[in-house]
C-alpha cells in the first residue's frame, strides 16, 4: 500500500535495521570472504587483494568531498557500472572505492577517473594524507565556531600532492571538528583542526526559563561556572565568565545561551594523537597552536600552519614514524622550535588530569 | 544559469585540485531550490563567521527516539527554501558496499523528497540525508523501510548506529568477522537503536585487528578489536625474499619499488617488545612477548599473517570530551572468542547496559560512570575479574578502599576494649 | 653565662642556623673541593674519589639501624678516630660513611670493622640493597600503622647478601613509611613497605568538639567522608565508613578519631618506582601486594614476599634496569605472573587519575 | 643485667646478620631508664599490633614555632620513664660531615638531658634526637645555640631543614655547590624555618647532578637539581680504554673486574635520547640531543664528564600523598646560573612564597596550589615564562582558558547585534 499521511500505522514497517551486509557486496568478495592472503599497493589509491584461491580485487580510492550531492552519486555510479559491474563502497574516511574484479577494466577505470577534472582525485593509501575526517560546519550544525567544509577543501587543495603520493613517513590523518563536541572525534589525529570559541555565552534573560531546563543548564558546565539566578522577573542563571572555557555545553542544553562570535571564534591546531596499536599505542592529540582567526573563504594560517607541521615532520621523521611519534623522539621542545610555533599558556593543561602533564624530570633538551 | 545570490566567497573554494563541493551544491542549484538558498546561507555564514542554524528542533517519525537531526534556519525571511532542513540519519549496511541500484534509486528518493544533498558517510557511519522539511519525514521512512529494505540510524540518548572495519570482505588481516558483529548488534538491539532508553549516547565499533580502521578504540563506547592468541603465521621463504628484495616491503605503502628490506632496523628494532630475532636466515618471534601490535606483519604481509586462534579484545569507554574529558577505551575482556550468536558478549553488553542505566547520570557516558564509580564496580557488575591486562599500571596511590568483608571483624571496633589498652 | 630556666630571654641566642658546612669536613675535602674527577667502587662498600691533584680519598660505607643510640654513636667515633683522623659522615640513606684519606689505614678500618659483629656491615654501594630509609613506627609516632625498626630489621636480615655484594641488575631502593603520610617518600622506591589501616576511625563523640577544630577536620578528608553531626548532647561528626580510605588524615586533624587497629592494621608493598633521572624518568611505585597482616616480631611474609620480588627481579632483569624499567620491559602481567602474586581488584586505581592507569590499547601479553 | 620489662618478641630481632636496634638500646637500658621502659612500650605494641603514642601535643622551646615532636605515652603508668617523649630536631651541617668531637658532646649532652637515644638522621635530614622531657627543651636548646653553634630544624608550618647530596665536596659530577646553596638558603631563611608563617611545610632540597643522590624530585616542595649547558667532555683515549677493557665499567658498581665493555648495547642503545654514536675508534655525542640523563658518564665515569657551563634546573610541587595524590616536582625553570649570593634564584623563592602564602589553603602544599591554580597562574605570578620544557607534552583537553585581553572586544559581546544576524 502507499503512504498514507493520516494513517501512519497503515502498513507500517519498523526495526527492520540496515540492509544485511553481504546485499551488495560483489560476487568475488562472497567467494574469497575470509580467504584473503594478502595485498599490495600498486600505486598511490590502487590496491590489489590477492585470495588463497587466486581472485585479485582491485580497489581504486579516491578522495571526495563527504558533503555530495545525488548528482555526484550518479557520477560515481556511472562509473562503477563501467568497470565494476555496479559495485563500489566508501570507506571509513569518506572515500570511494571502486571495487574492480575484472583487471582489464584497472587501466580504464584510472583513465575515466584521470578525465573527469578535479571530481575524482585517486589516491589516499599507504603514506599519505588521506582524506580529512570531518563534520557539519556552518552547513548544518547549530553549533559550530567554524566552517567544516570549507577548511577541509582548502586544507586538502594545499596537502593534494600528499594526497596522491606515498612521500611521507608514515600516514598522515588530519580530522576537523567544528566544536569541542568534536564529532570528527579529532581527539586522537595525527593532526586536529578544531573550532573553538573564545566568548563565554550571552544569557537571554528573557527566554532562558522558557526554552531551557535550569538545573540541567547548570549540571551540564564542566567547571561549575553557572548558578541559578533571578534576573528582575525572570528565572534565569549567571556565568562565572572566569570559569568558562567555551566549551558550550551549556548551549547543547539551552538555546538561549548562545556563544558563536565571528570575532571570537577560530581555529585550534592539534597534533601527534593515533588510533592504531601499530608499533606504538593509541595517544591522544596535542594542542600544537591555541587560536587562528576564522579567515574564509580559504583559511591561510590554518592552510600553511598545517603545511608546515606536514613538512616538518616529513623532513625530519623517520620512516613508520608517525606524527606523535616523530614528536616524541625528538621532543616537545624541538617540535616548537623546528615548526617556529610559539610556545604559550594555553599549551600548559589546567584541567583535571593536568598534573600529569607536566615535566616531572630533569630530562629536556636545551 | 544565474543563481539567486552571489557567493564570492564560496566561488573561491572552486578552485584547486581537490573536489570542490560548492561546484557540486551550485550544479544541483539549478534544479533544487534548497541548494540554491543553502548557498545563500553559507555566504552568509563565510560573511558573518557564523553559523545561520537555529538550536536544533525535535522532529522525528512516529514512535522513534532517533534518527532525524531538526534543524532550522534563522534567516527564513531571506532563504525559505531551507527554513526546515532536517537530516535523516540512515543505517548504512556494514562497512558500506553498495551497488548502484541501490544508490540510483535512493538518489531519487531523495531528490524528490530532500535536498538532493548528502553526506556519505556521517562520522558514526549512517547514510546522512541532509535537509528536508517536517513533512517528508514520515513519507521517507516509508518508502526506505517499504522499498529499500533500509531503517535510521540512531540519534539522541540512544544506541548508535554501530560501524566496523572492512574486514575479512577484504582484509587479511581480520581476526573477526566485523560485518555479521556489527550487523548482528545492530539487529539484536533495534530497540535501543530506536528508542531512547540509556542516559546518553552509546557506540559500538569493531575493528578486524589492532591497526583499528574504524577508529574504534577512540570513539565507541564499546571496541571491539580483533586479535589472537597463539601465533603469528610465518613464511620463511618469503621472510628471505623480503630480506633479498624480491618483494616490496610493506606492501608498497611507502613506494612500491622493490628494495632489500632493512629486518633489523625496519622490523626488528621497531618491534615494540624487541621479541624477534633474525639470523640472517629465519625469524623467529617469541610470541609470548608479542603484543600482537601487527608492524611486523603489515611490513611482511606475504611472509606473516595472524594466527589462527581468533577472537576480540573488548575495550569500554571512549569518548569526545563533553563533560569529563575525552577518553580512550579501555580493555575490560582481554581475549573472548566471538562467534554467532555472540552469546557470552550479548551477556557482557546486557550486563554494562543494566549498571549503566541504574547508576548513570543524565547525559553521563559509560565511559564517564565507570571514572566516577570506578573500573572495579564496572567490573564487579559486571561479573568479570580484575587482570592486569587491565591497566597500564597497577595504581600508585594509596588511597585503597579495602573491602570490609576481607577485614576481621570488618568495620567493627570496640572503643571500651581500645581505651583500655591506650588512654585518650 | 649558664643557662636559667626562670630568665629565658638572658644570653639567648636564636636562628643561628647549623653549623657552616665546612666546619666538620676533613682537609683533603675542602683541600680537593670541586676538583674530584672520578671514583671507582674497589669492592662493595668501599669507594674511592680520585682527585685532579693526585689526591685519594677512600669512603668506607657502613649499614646502620638509623635508631642508634649515643654509645652506638661512640662507637663510630671510636673507629673514626682510630682510622680516619676523627671525620666521618652519614649518606642520605643513614649509612655511614668513614673517610680515609690515609691509604694505609683502609685494610686495618675494614678488619676492625668486621671483627665487631654485626655492628658495622660494609656495603650498600653499587648494584646493592642499600639501606632501607625508613620512619618512626611504633618507636615513636602517633599514627603508624605498622612498625618501623622492626620490619627494616628484618628484610634487611633477608636481604643481606645484597646489601654486601654488587650481584643486582641495577641499585635497590627500599624504603618504609609507617603510614600514608609517607615520610620515608616511599611514593618512588623500587619497593616501598607501607603501612596501612582498613578500618575507618571511631569517633568519640565526648571528645570529638574538645580536642578538635571540626571544620579543620572536615576539610582534612581527601574524599569528602566526613560530615557534621549532633551526637544528643555533643558537637561532632559522621563518617561515611563506604567512603573511607583509611588515609588516617582526620586523626593528624583530630585525636578523637583513632584508627589504629591490631586487625585491621598492615602492610601495602609497591614496586617499580625511582628518583633519579638516569636512563628512564623518575617513577612513582606502584602497588603490588594491597595487604599483608602485621606478623611482628619478624614480619616473615612481608619479608618473603620482598625476597621474593628482588629475587625475580634479579633473575630477569638486565643489568642497569631499574626494577621499575625491568616491569616496563616485560609488562605487569609477566610482573604478576612471575613473582606469583595475585592480581586483586585493589590494584586498579580508583581515585582522582584512576583513568589515566587504564590500558588504552590492544597491546599486551597474554 | 635483668631489664625491667621482658622482651620475647623484641629479641626475636637481636638475631640475624643486620645491626639491631634492639641490642643497642638494651646496652643503653642499663644506664638509661628512658630506654628500659621505650623496650617495654615497643614489646607491648609488638604485642598488640598497636602503638602505643598519644596524638602529638604542643610543645617547643619559646619564640620558636617548630623544631619540636611533642610526644606523650598511653601508658604512662606503666612506662613512668617514656611518659614524656618529645623529639627535638637539629639542623644537621649540610651533607652531614662530622668530626668525632662534636659527636662525642652531643652524645654527653644527650645522655644528660635526654633518652640517649637518636635518629641519625631524620627522612628530612636533621639530627633526630629522640626522647625528652618538657623541662628539658629549654636547657637542650641553650646548649645547642651556645655550646655547639647548632639550632633547632623545622617542623610544623615552616620552611624545612634543607638537605643536599654531597656534591662538590666529593663527587666529581656535581654540577652546583650543594653544600653552598643548602647553607645559604637555611640561614636565609632562618625565620621561615623558626616561624610558622605558611600555609603548610616547605621543603628545599639539593642535589648536584640527575642522579639526585638526596631525592630532591621526589620529595621537595622545590628541587635544585645541577645540569650543564654545553657539552659533556669526552676523553677519546679513556673512552677506547674502557671499550679495551683497561678500565672498569661503571666504576665497579657492579663488579670490579676488568671487562671489555661492550659501548654499544650498555651504553649507546641504554641513551634515552639515542644520541650517541661509535664507529670504534671515537665516541660523538649529538649534544643537542643529550637530555643530561647521566647513564654514559656513570658508565665511563674516566671518559665523559658534565660539561662546565653549570647549573641548575629548578622544579616545583613534590610532596607524599596527603591530601590530593603524590607529586613529583615539576620543571618551572630550566636552567638558572646557581652563584652566591642566589639572588636571582632568591628573588623567584619570594614571588613563590608570596603567592602561596596568599592564596594556599590551610594545609595546602605548593604542589597542590599550583594543581587547583594551575601552572599557567603559578608562572605568572614567578615572571616566569612558559616553555616547552615545563611539560611531558602540551595539553590534550581543549578545555582552553583563553584569555579576554586577546580576544577582540574580550568577553564584551552585542545581543541586539547578534540578534539582529540571528533571530532566535
Ligand atoms: C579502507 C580502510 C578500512 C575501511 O573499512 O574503510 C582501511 C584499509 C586498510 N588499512 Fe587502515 N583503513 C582505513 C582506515 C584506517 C584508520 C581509521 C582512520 O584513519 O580513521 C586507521 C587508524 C588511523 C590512526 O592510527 O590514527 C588505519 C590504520 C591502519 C594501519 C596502521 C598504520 C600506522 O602507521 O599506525 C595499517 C597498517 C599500515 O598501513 O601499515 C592499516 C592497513 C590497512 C590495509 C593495508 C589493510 C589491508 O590489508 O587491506 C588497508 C589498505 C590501507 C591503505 O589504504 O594503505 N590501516 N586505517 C580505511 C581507509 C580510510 C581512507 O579512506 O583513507
Ligand atoms: C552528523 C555528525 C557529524 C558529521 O558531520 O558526521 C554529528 C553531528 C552532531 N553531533 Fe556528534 N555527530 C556525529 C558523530 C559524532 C562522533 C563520531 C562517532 O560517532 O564516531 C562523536 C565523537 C564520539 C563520541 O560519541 O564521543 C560525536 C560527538 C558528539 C558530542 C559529544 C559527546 C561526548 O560525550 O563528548 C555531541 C554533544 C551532545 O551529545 O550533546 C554531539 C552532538 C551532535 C549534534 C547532534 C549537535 C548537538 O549539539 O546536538 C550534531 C548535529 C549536527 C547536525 O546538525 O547535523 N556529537 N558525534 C555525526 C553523526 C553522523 C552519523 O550518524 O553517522
Ligand atoms: C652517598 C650518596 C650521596 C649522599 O649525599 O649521601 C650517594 C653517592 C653516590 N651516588 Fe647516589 N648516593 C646516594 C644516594 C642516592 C639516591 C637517593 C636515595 O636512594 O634515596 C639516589 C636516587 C635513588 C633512586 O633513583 O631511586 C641515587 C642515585 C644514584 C645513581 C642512579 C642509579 C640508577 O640506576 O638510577 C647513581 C649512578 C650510578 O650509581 O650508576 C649514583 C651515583 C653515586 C656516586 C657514584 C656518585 C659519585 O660519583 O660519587 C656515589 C657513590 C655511589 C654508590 O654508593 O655506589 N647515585 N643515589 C647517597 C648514598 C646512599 C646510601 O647510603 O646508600
Ligand atoms: C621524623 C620524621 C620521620 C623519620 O622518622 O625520619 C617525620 C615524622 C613525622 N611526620 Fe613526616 N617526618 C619526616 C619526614 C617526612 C618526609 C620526608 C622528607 O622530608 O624528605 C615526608 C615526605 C615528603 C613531604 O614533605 O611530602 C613527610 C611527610 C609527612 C606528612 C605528609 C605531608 C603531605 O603533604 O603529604 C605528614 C602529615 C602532616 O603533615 O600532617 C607528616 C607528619 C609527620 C608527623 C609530625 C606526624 C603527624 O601526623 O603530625 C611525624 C612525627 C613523628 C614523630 O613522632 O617523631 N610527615 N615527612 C621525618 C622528619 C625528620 C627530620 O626532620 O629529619
Ligand atoms: S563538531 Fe560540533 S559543530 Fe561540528 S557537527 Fe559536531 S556538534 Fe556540530
Ligand atoms: S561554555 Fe562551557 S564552561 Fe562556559 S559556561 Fe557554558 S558549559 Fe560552562
Ligand atoms: S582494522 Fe585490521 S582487519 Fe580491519 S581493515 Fe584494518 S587492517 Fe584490516
Ligand atoms: S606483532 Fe608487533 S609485537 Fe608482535 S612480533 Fe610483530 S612487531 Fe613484535
Ligand atoms: S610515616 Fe606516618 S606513622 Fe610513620 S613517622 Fe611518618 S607520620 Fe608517623
Ligand atoms: S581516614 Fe581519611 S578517608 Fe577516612 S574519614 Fe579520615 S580523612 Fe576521610
Ligand atoms: S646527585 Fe649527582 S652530584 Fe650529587 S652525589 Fe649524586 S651523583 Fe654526585
Ligand atoms: S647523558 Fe644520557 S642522554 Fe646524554 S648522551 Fe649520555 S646517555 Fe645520552
Amino acid at each position: 500500500m502507499a503512504f498514507d499521511p493520516n494513517n501512519l500505522l497503515q502498513d507500517r514497517i519498523t526495526d527492520i535495521g540496515p540492509p544485511k551486509y553481504d546485499t551488495f557486496m560483489p560476487p568475488i568478495v562472497k567467494e574469497n570472504w575470509g580467504k584473503w592472503k594478502y595485498h599490495e599497493i600498486i600505486q598511490p589509491g590502487v590496491l590489489v587483494h590477492v585470495s588463497e584461491t587466486g581472485a585479485e580485487l582491485f580497489s581504486v580510492r579516491v578522495g571526495a568531498a563527504r558533503l555530495i550531492s545525488t548528482d555526484l552519486i550518479r557520477d560515481i555510479c556511472e562509473v562503477a557500472d563501467k568497470y565494476c559491474d555496479g559495485y563500489l563502497r566508501f570507506t571509513t574516511r569518506n572515500n570511494v572505492e571502486f571495487l574492480v574484479s575484472d583487471k582489464n577494466k584497472l587501466q580504464p577505470l584510472l583513465d575515466d577517473l584521470k578525465s573527469r577534472g578535479n571530481w575524482f582525485p585517486i589516491g589516499g593509501t599507504g603514506h599519505s594524507v588521506t582524506n580529512i575526517v570531518h563534520t557539519q560546519g556552518w552547513a548544518h550544525c547549530h553549533t559550530p565556531a567554524i566552517d567544516a567544509s570549507g577548511v577541509v577543501k582548502s586544507v586538502m587543495d594545499e596537502l593534494f600532492e600528499y594526497f596522491v603520493s606515498h612521500k611521507l613517513p608514515a600516514q598522515v590523518r588530519i580530522a576537523l571538528a567544528c566544536c569541542l563536541n568534536m564529532c570528527g572525534a579529532v581527539h586522537c589525529s595525527d593532526i586536529a583542526i578544531l573550532g573553538v570559541h573564545r566568548k563565554p555565552p550571552f544569557i537571554e534573560h528573557d527566554r532562558v526559563a522558557n526554552v531551557c531546563e535550569i538545573p540541567l543548564v547548570i549540571a551540564a558546565c564542566p567547571t561549575a561556572a553557572i548558578k541559578p539566578k533571578k534576573v528582575g522577573e525572570y528565572k534565569s542563571v549567571e556565568i562565572n565568565n572566569n570559569r568558562c572555557m567555551f566549551c558550550g555545553n551549556c548551549y547543547t542544553m539551552c538555546p538561549a545561551l548562545p556563544l558563536a562570535d565571528g570575532e571570537g571564534d577560530g581555529i585550534a591546531l592539534w597534533v601527534g594523537g593515533k588510533v592504531s596499536n601499530v608499533i606504538s599505542q593509541p595517544m591522544f592529540s596535542k594542542l600544537a597552536v591555541p587560536f587562528i582567526p576564522n579567515e574564509p573563504p580559504r583559511w591561510p594560517t590554518t592552510v600553511q600552519t598545517v603545511k608546515k607541521i606536514v613538512e616538518t615532520y616529513a623532513a625530519g621523521a623517520r620512516r613508520y614514524e608517525r606524527i606523535g611519534d616523530w614528536i616524541n623522539r625528538i621532543g616537545w621542545e624541538r617540535f616548537f622550535e623546528r615548526t617556529g610555533i610559539e610556545f604559550k599558556h594555553e599549551h600548559i593543561d589546567d584541567y583535571r588530569l593536568a598534573m600529569t602533564t607536566w615535566r616531572t624530570t630533569t630530562q629536556f633538551k636545551f | 544559469m544565474a543563481l539567486k545570490f552571489k557567493t564570492p566567497m564560496l566561488d573561491e573554494l572552486e578552485k584547486g585540485p581537490w573536489p570542490s563541493f560548492v561546484t557540486d551544491v551550485k550544479r544541483m542549484a539549478a534544479k533544487k531550490p534548497a541548494c540554491e538558498d543553502w548557498l545563500g546561507l553559507m555566504e552568509m555564514s563565510y560573511e558573518h563567521k557564523e553559523g545561520h542554524w537555529k538550536h536544533g528542533g525535535i522532529v522525528g517519525v512516529f514512535g522513534y527516539g532517533g534518527g532525524v537531526i531538526g534543524r532550522y534556519c534563522d534567516r527564513p525571511e531571506l532563504f525559505p527554501n531551507v527554513a526546515h532542513f532536517h537530516t535523516m540519519r540512515v543505517n548504512q549496511p556494514a562497512s558500506k558496499f553498495y551497488n548502484t541500484d541501490i544508490l540510483r534509486r535512493l538518489c531519487e528518493m531523495w531528490d524528490r523528497r530532500g535536498s538532493g544533498l548528502t553526506n556519505m558517510h556521517g562520522s558514526t557511519g549512517d547514510i546522512v540525508l541532509l535537509g528536508t522539511t517536517t513533512d517528508q519525514l514520515e513519507p521517507v521512512f516509508y518508502e526506505l523501510t517499504h522499498d529499500f529494505g533500509m531503517d535510521l540510524g540512531g540519534s539522541g540518548s540512544n544506541l548508535r548506529t554501530p560501524e566496523g572495519c572492512i574486514g575479512k570482505a577484504r582484509c587479511e588481516w581480520s581476526c573477526i568477522d566485523t560485518q555479521a558483529i556489527i550487523y548482528d548488534l545492530t539487529m539484536e538491539y533495534q530497540d535501543a537503536l530506536h528508542r531512547p532508553m540509556f542516559p546518553y549516547k552509546f557506540k559500538f565499533k569493531a575493528s578486524g585487528c589492532a591497526c583499528d580502521c574504524v577508529a574504534a578504540i577512540a570513539r565507541a563506547d564499546c571496541s571491539i578489536i580483533g586479535t589472537w592468541r597463539d601465533n603469528i603465521r610465518i613464511d620463511q621463504e618469503a621472510v628471505r625474499a623480503y630480506v633479498g628484495g624480491e618483494l616490496v616491503p610493506h606492501a608498497g605503502a611507502h613506494g612500491s619499488e622493490k628494495r632489500k628490506l632493512d629486518i633489523q632496523t625496519e622490523v626488528i628494532d621497531l618491534c615494540p617488545t624487541r621479541c624477534m630475532e633474525w639470523d640472517g636466515k629465519n625469524l623467529k618471534i617469541w610470541d609470548e612477548d608479542c603484543t600482537r601490535c601487527m608492524h611486523c606483519i603489515r611490513i611482511m604481509p606475504r611472509a606473516l599473517r595472524p594466527g589462527l586462534d581468533t577472537g576480540a579484545t573488548i575495550l569500554v569507554g571512549a569518548k569526545a570530551p563533553i563533560l569529563e574529558g575525552a577518553q580512550l577505551s579501555s580493555v575490560v575482556i582481554p581475549f573472548m572468542k566471538m562467534e554467532p550468536p555472540y552469546g557470552e558478549f550479548k551477556e557482557f553488553v546486557e550486563k554494562m547496559w543494566d549498571l549503566w542505566m541504574e547508576e548513570g547520570k543524565n547525559r553521563e557516558r559509560l565511559g564517564e560512570l565507570i571514572q566516577r564509580m570506578g573500573l572495579r564496580e564496572f567490573l564487579k557488575a559486571c561479573e568479570l575479574t580484575p587482570d592486569p591486562r587491565m591497566v597500564n599500571t597497577p595504581r600508585f596511590n594509596p588511597y585503597i578502599f579495602y573491602d570490609p568483608a576481607e577485614v576481621p571483624g570488618g568495620w567493627e571496633r570496640d572503643l571500651k576494649d581500645f581505651r583500655s589498652r591506650h588512654q585518650a
